[in-house]
């Protein structure tokens, strides 16, 4: 009775999503006021998995921040991963092996792969179907088998050395991967017929949650959200790193600007992190994995030293000030959801509130990764 | 209006395939895995909880209680205790104690041990209610019947034994010089000793 | 590899910045005064060594004009944090701009204010993202965003009462 | 004396025949979807997990009932009770053979129509009772929907009435006797949009029993789960079961006017194997459709209501008409 008055009296009410809904696939809360079913004003509260990764950074000596890079995004850890490799190869100077270079994007790409993959299967439950997700889960679990098998663990990877990797591929992995890719191949149309193709999908996604490519900008927002807005913007390629500029793919970019176009970039990068491993497995020459000259003891010059990389989510960076000491100065992780979040308040005003779940699915939010 | 009902039969046109997609699905085998009745057989480079390796010729681990793995470890999770055995080269280790519920299994103990004596073992199966069965001594999973007591090399001993008699003497010479000075000399001499053994 | 629409910006900034005269300062230069806080200024940093093109450091009253001055050439904001320099008793603002129209061009612009009194004023008029990344700053700092629209607890609990980033907080 | 023990072994075989069905309609969707995703479905607690729903029952009846702070607790309590009730009751008219009906009412079909719209109710009533956001907002969906589909379903069964010339159900079923193509979904004689206001009645029947892809009220990745969301054990209990009773129902009632009810495709031997077999038929269809879809908005609901399903029992009761009285 109390409710009723309440929204009486105020003609609006308020609504916790979160910390624990189905729909924020995480400890995500977002404080809605709701007129109805309409969405007057939608703000994230975020912190409820907050570590302060970057104290740790400010206390733990390099190689012992490893572990972390794992636990920032766990869908795309291989990606943050190459992130600090790249950080610390830049700032010291390390020239990488060339064949640790193509296993990295091989890697870097599965995990992309096994991302998006699982992001396709959780969008798609935050729309109410619910077998998409057991199908694409049963390709995910083929990579996490893939890169079990090299790298040793499923989830949280700690996989990439300054100058390297941990550990050489062997032919089973290659040979797995390879069948892998023809495994999945011929799944990607039958995705599309089920699920992309399906007038209910298209009703729900078409129109729905317009982010104009400025809006973009000023927020920050990159990945998947920025090229759903016709930015032709990759890292890969903008900014190539590694062994990208030696590989030929192309970066998919929709106009619509709505929740539709972000699902077809996801959905045709899939494509695009097919071709890129094959490539890779084609070009990989023999040798080492692992910087000979590769320093034990981790003395970057004094100075600030910033990386991108192309996670799954969009630009990872990292920002280090060093004082040339076995720690770092300071520690500063740019997480991508971070800023694809926060234009959710703008985005969303005015919408239904199913609309808005579908919205907020198709940012792809990882909490553990925007809290850091 | 001709929109309006091409919209119609596409759309009736995308339900029916996808009812004919999961059709098929249901004709098809499950792919499930009954986890405690089969198990899938773990990849070699799996990483489960690190371990002491097995060394065939010597029957009992090669860790050289250096310590490296302790002070790589982010997380602070290894504790390696070792004592000095006269007749035996280098230190010998009583205890390697991982607290397993702090490991984050990012291998940086096994890349810092130059002996090459740890590895991820390949087990998976650890359940528990207490916190305390995750704190394992290693030692005592590699021999589990009882650790081996580590092999005395007799011309060691008797050089060692020839070394401390000789500090011995050395101090009880010197201690008739400054009574003293004397003392600390002895606990540094009895030290160096042990060192250069 | 520096972008003809990312130059223009970097001249105004120069006009802006009443430190002109200093100009392009020598890298070789830099290392030398290096124990002390630098002047403001603008210089060219080698991409492949440092991960950005332009770095300019401004005054806490131009921070704002020179995020007017990225917008208009259609840079982003990418992310904004700080730095404790503890020893110098300062604070370091980092904006870190990047530009995502075209060939990529980074320009990082610091400002330092004095660590008793750290107010600098928000940019997240001009771009709405900072809003966020300006209160996660201002939260693990201490740094006052003057005119920030919502300084409220972000990320820690609404009750802690230190500032976690600052050198002077021991773990 | 007869009457009565005609009436207590009806209702004797009701509640056994329903509380079978209710408790392995259960099973039959769980393992359907375990086989639709790649996966097994219920297994360990008996053979194929046969038993699955008795372990299911004891462990929901285990459970504490428990009334949130700020809920109603009578309108709380009552809710799940009336949605079940409300199917138990349209279980009276529902004809299985020609001989075979509990009650058998001239007026059946209005009397289905009258009833089941207290389900709609029962949601409103447990999602406003609640006292709980997610519940309150589910509840006004409920409503809107089950508005919004009665009409083209109660426009459709019209047609169905204008054919037949009656709303005796066992009549109506009477009238498709024969072969298959006399069954009203195949009669194009008798109007030549039959097919289709076999599907307009599917659907608004399915969007009518909140089942995927209307299951709007329950949206579990919106709204948690609805109008349940504060409900746990037998007051949940009771709504699940009300839904599958509510699937029975909608398919038996699509069986009834479209599908022949108990008649036998060929003509011979008609009985209420039949009648189950096509309603079984149906229910498969609905778990199959709900494993396939994503859900639809409110908007994409109504959209549908008012743009395709109601014009289109328009045109098909106009057509109807037109055939009535011109062949």
């Amino acid at each position: 009775m109390t409710l009723l008055a309440q929204s009486q009296l105020q003609e609006t009410f308020e609504l916790n999503i979160g910390p624990q809904h189905p729909a924020t696939h995480g400890v995500l809360r977002v404080k809605v006021i709701m007129d109805g079913e309409y969405i007057v004003k939608a703000e994230p509260v975020l912190g409820y998995i907050h570590r302060m990764h970057e104290k740790m950074g400010e206390n733990r000596t390099w190689n012992q921040f490893w572990p972390n890079l794992g636990r920032l995004d766990y869908l795309s850890a291989i990606a943050y991963n190459h992130g600090y490799a790249g950080l610390l190869e830049r700032a010291m100077g390390i020239e990488v092996p060339e064949r640790a270079e193509y296993i990295r994007v091989i890697t870097v790409e599965l995990n992309r792969l096994q991302s998006h993959l699982l992001w396709f299967g959780a969008f798609i439950l935050d729309l109410g179907g619910f077998t998409p997700l057991m199908y694409a889960f049963d390709e995910r679990e083929q990579i996490l088998d893939l890169l079990e098998s090299v790298t040793g663990s499923r989830l949280t990877y700690c996989y990439f050395r300054f100058g390297g990797v941990y550990n050489d591929v062997d032919d089973d992995f290659i040979t797995g991967t390879r069948a892998f890719i023809k495994r999945l191949r011929p799944q990607i149309p039958m995705y599309h017929d089920l699920v992309t193709k399906n007038v209910i999908l298209m009703e729900r996604l078409v129109d729905i949650g317009h982010i104009s490519a400025d809006m973009c900008r000023k927020y920050g927002a990159t990945g998947p959200v920025l090229r759903g807005s016709g930015v032709n913007f990759d890292i890969r390629k903008n900014e190539p790193y590694s062994v990208y500029p030696e590989l030929d793919f192309d970066v998919p970019v929709y106009h619509e600007c709505d929740s539709m176009a972000r699902y077809m970039v996801r959905m045709d990068e899939m494509e695009q992190s097919m071709r890129i491993i094959e490539q890779a497995l084609d070009k990989m020459p023999d040798g080492p994995v692992k910087a000979e000259k590769a320093p034990k003891i981790l003395k970057p010059p004094k100075g600030d030293y910033h990386f991108a990389v192309e996670a799954a989510r969009g630009t990872f960076s990292m920002r280090t000030v060093s004082d040339a000491t076995n720690t770092s100065y300071r520690m500063r992780l740019r997480s991508p959801t971070y800023s694809n979040l926060s234009l959710f308040e703008e985005a969303s005003r005015g919408m239904l509130l199913s609309d808005a779940l579908a919205f907020m699915g198709s940012l792809d939010l990882v909490i553990p990764e925007m809290d850091r | 209006m001709s929109g309006y009902f091409s919209y119609l039969l596409n759309g009736i046109k995308s339900l029916a395939i996808g009812l004919k997609i999961t059709n098929k699905e249901f004709l098809t085998r499950p792919i499930t895995l009954q986890y405690p009745h089969e198990s899938v057989k773990m990849a070699p480079r799996y990483r489960g909880h690190i371990e002491l390796l097995m060394d065939s010729e010597t029957g009992t681990h090669t860790c050289i209680s250096c310590g490296m793995c302790q002070k790589g470890c982010p997380s602070n999770c290894i504790t390696v205790k070792s004592k000095k055995v006269p007749g035996v080269k280098g230190k010998v280790l009583t205890a390697y104690i991982l607290d397993f519920t702090t490991c984050s299994l990012c291998g940086q103990c096994v890349e810092n041990c130059k002996p090459a004596a740890i590895d991820f073992s390949n087990e998976y199966n650890l359940a528990s209610t207490r916190k305390e069965d995750f704190v394992f001594d290693l030692l005592q999973k590699l021999h589990p019947e009882g650790v081996p007591e580590p092999k005395v090399d007799p011309a060691l001993l008797k050089k060692e034994q020839e070394k401390i008699e000789a500090a011995a003497k050395a101090a009880a010479e010197k201690k008739e010089a400054a009574a003293k000075a004397a003392t600390e000399k002895e606990g540094e001499g009895g030290e160096k000793a042990e060192g250069k053994s | 590899m520096l972008a003809s629409e990312g130059l223009p910006p970097q001249k105004e900034v120069v006009e802006e910045v009443q430190a002109a005269e200093e100009g392009e300062v020598d890298p070789k230069a830099k290392k030398k005064e290096e124990e002390k806080p630098r002047e403001n200024g603008l210089l060219e940093t080698d991409y492949a060594k440092r991960g950005f093109h332009l770095d300019v450091q401004v005054n806490p009253d131009q921070v704002v004009r020179s995020a007017e001055i990225l917008d208009s050439e259609g840079m982003t904001m990418e992310m904004v944090t700080g730095v404790d320099w503890l020893k110098d008793g300062q604070f370091e603002i980092v904006y870190d701009y990047s530009f995502t129209g075209g060939e990529l061009f980074r320009v990082v612009v610091r400002c330092r204010v004095d660590r008793e009194k750290p107010d600098v004023p928000t940019i997240s008029e001009v771009f709405g993202g900072a809003n966020w990344h300006e209160r996660e700053t201002w939260e693990l700092f201490g740094i006052n965003f003057v005119g920030h629209p919502q300084l409220e607890r972000f990320l820690l609990p609404d009750d802690c009462d230190y500032y976690p980033l600052r050198k002077d907080f021991k773990l | 004396m007869d009457e009565l023990i005609r009436i207590l072994s009806y209702f004797v075989g009701i509640a056994a025949f329903l509380g079978l069905n209710l408790a392995y309609l259960g099973w039959v969707e769980r393992k359907g979807a375990g086989h639709i995703q790649r996966r097994i479905g219920p297994k360990d607690v008996g053979p194929y997990g046969l038993l699955q729903p008795l372990a299911d029952g004891l462990k929901l009846m285990s459970k504490q009932l428990v009334v949130p702070d700020n809920a109603d607790r009578l309108l709380y309590m009552s809710a799940p009770v009336l949605a079940m009730v409300a199917t138990v009751i349209l279980f009276v008219t529902i004809p299985w053979g020609e001989n075979l009906v509990p009650r058998e009412f001239d007026y059946g079909l209005i009397m289905i129509f009258a009833v089941a719209s207290a389900a709609g109710l029962s949601i409103l009533l447990g999602g406003w009772a609640s006292g709980n956001k997610y519940s309150l907002i589910a509840g006004t969906r409920a409503v809107s929907q089950s508005v919004a589909f009665e009409i083209p379903m109660l426009i459709t069964a019209i047609t169905i009435v204008m054919i037949t010339g009656t709303m005796n159900l066992n009549e109506i079923i009477r009238s498709q006797s024969g072969m298959f193509w006399n069954w009203n979904v195949f009669a194009l004689d008798k109007s030549i949009l039959m097919p289709i206001s076999f599907l307009v009645f599917f659907v608004c029947s399915m969007a009518e029993i909140n089942r995927a892809p209307f299951d709007l009220g329950e949206a579990e990745s919106e709204l948690v789960a609805g109008y349940i969301t504060e409900y746990g054990g037998m007051g949940f209990g009771l709504f699940m079961m009300a839904e599958y009773g509510n699937m029975m129902i909608g398919a038996s009632l699509t069986t009834i006017l479209f599908l022949g009810g108990w008649q036998c495709p060929f003509g011979l031997f008609p009985g209420p194997h039949w009648f189950l077999l096509k309603m079984y038929f149906l229910i498969w269809t609905i778990v199959w459709i709900r494993w396939t879809y994503p859900r639809t908005t409110l908007w994409g609901l109504l959209n549908l209501s008012w743009k395709y399903l109601i014009p289109f029992s328009l045109v098909n009761l106009l057509v109807t008409a037109l055939f009535i009285k011109v062949f």
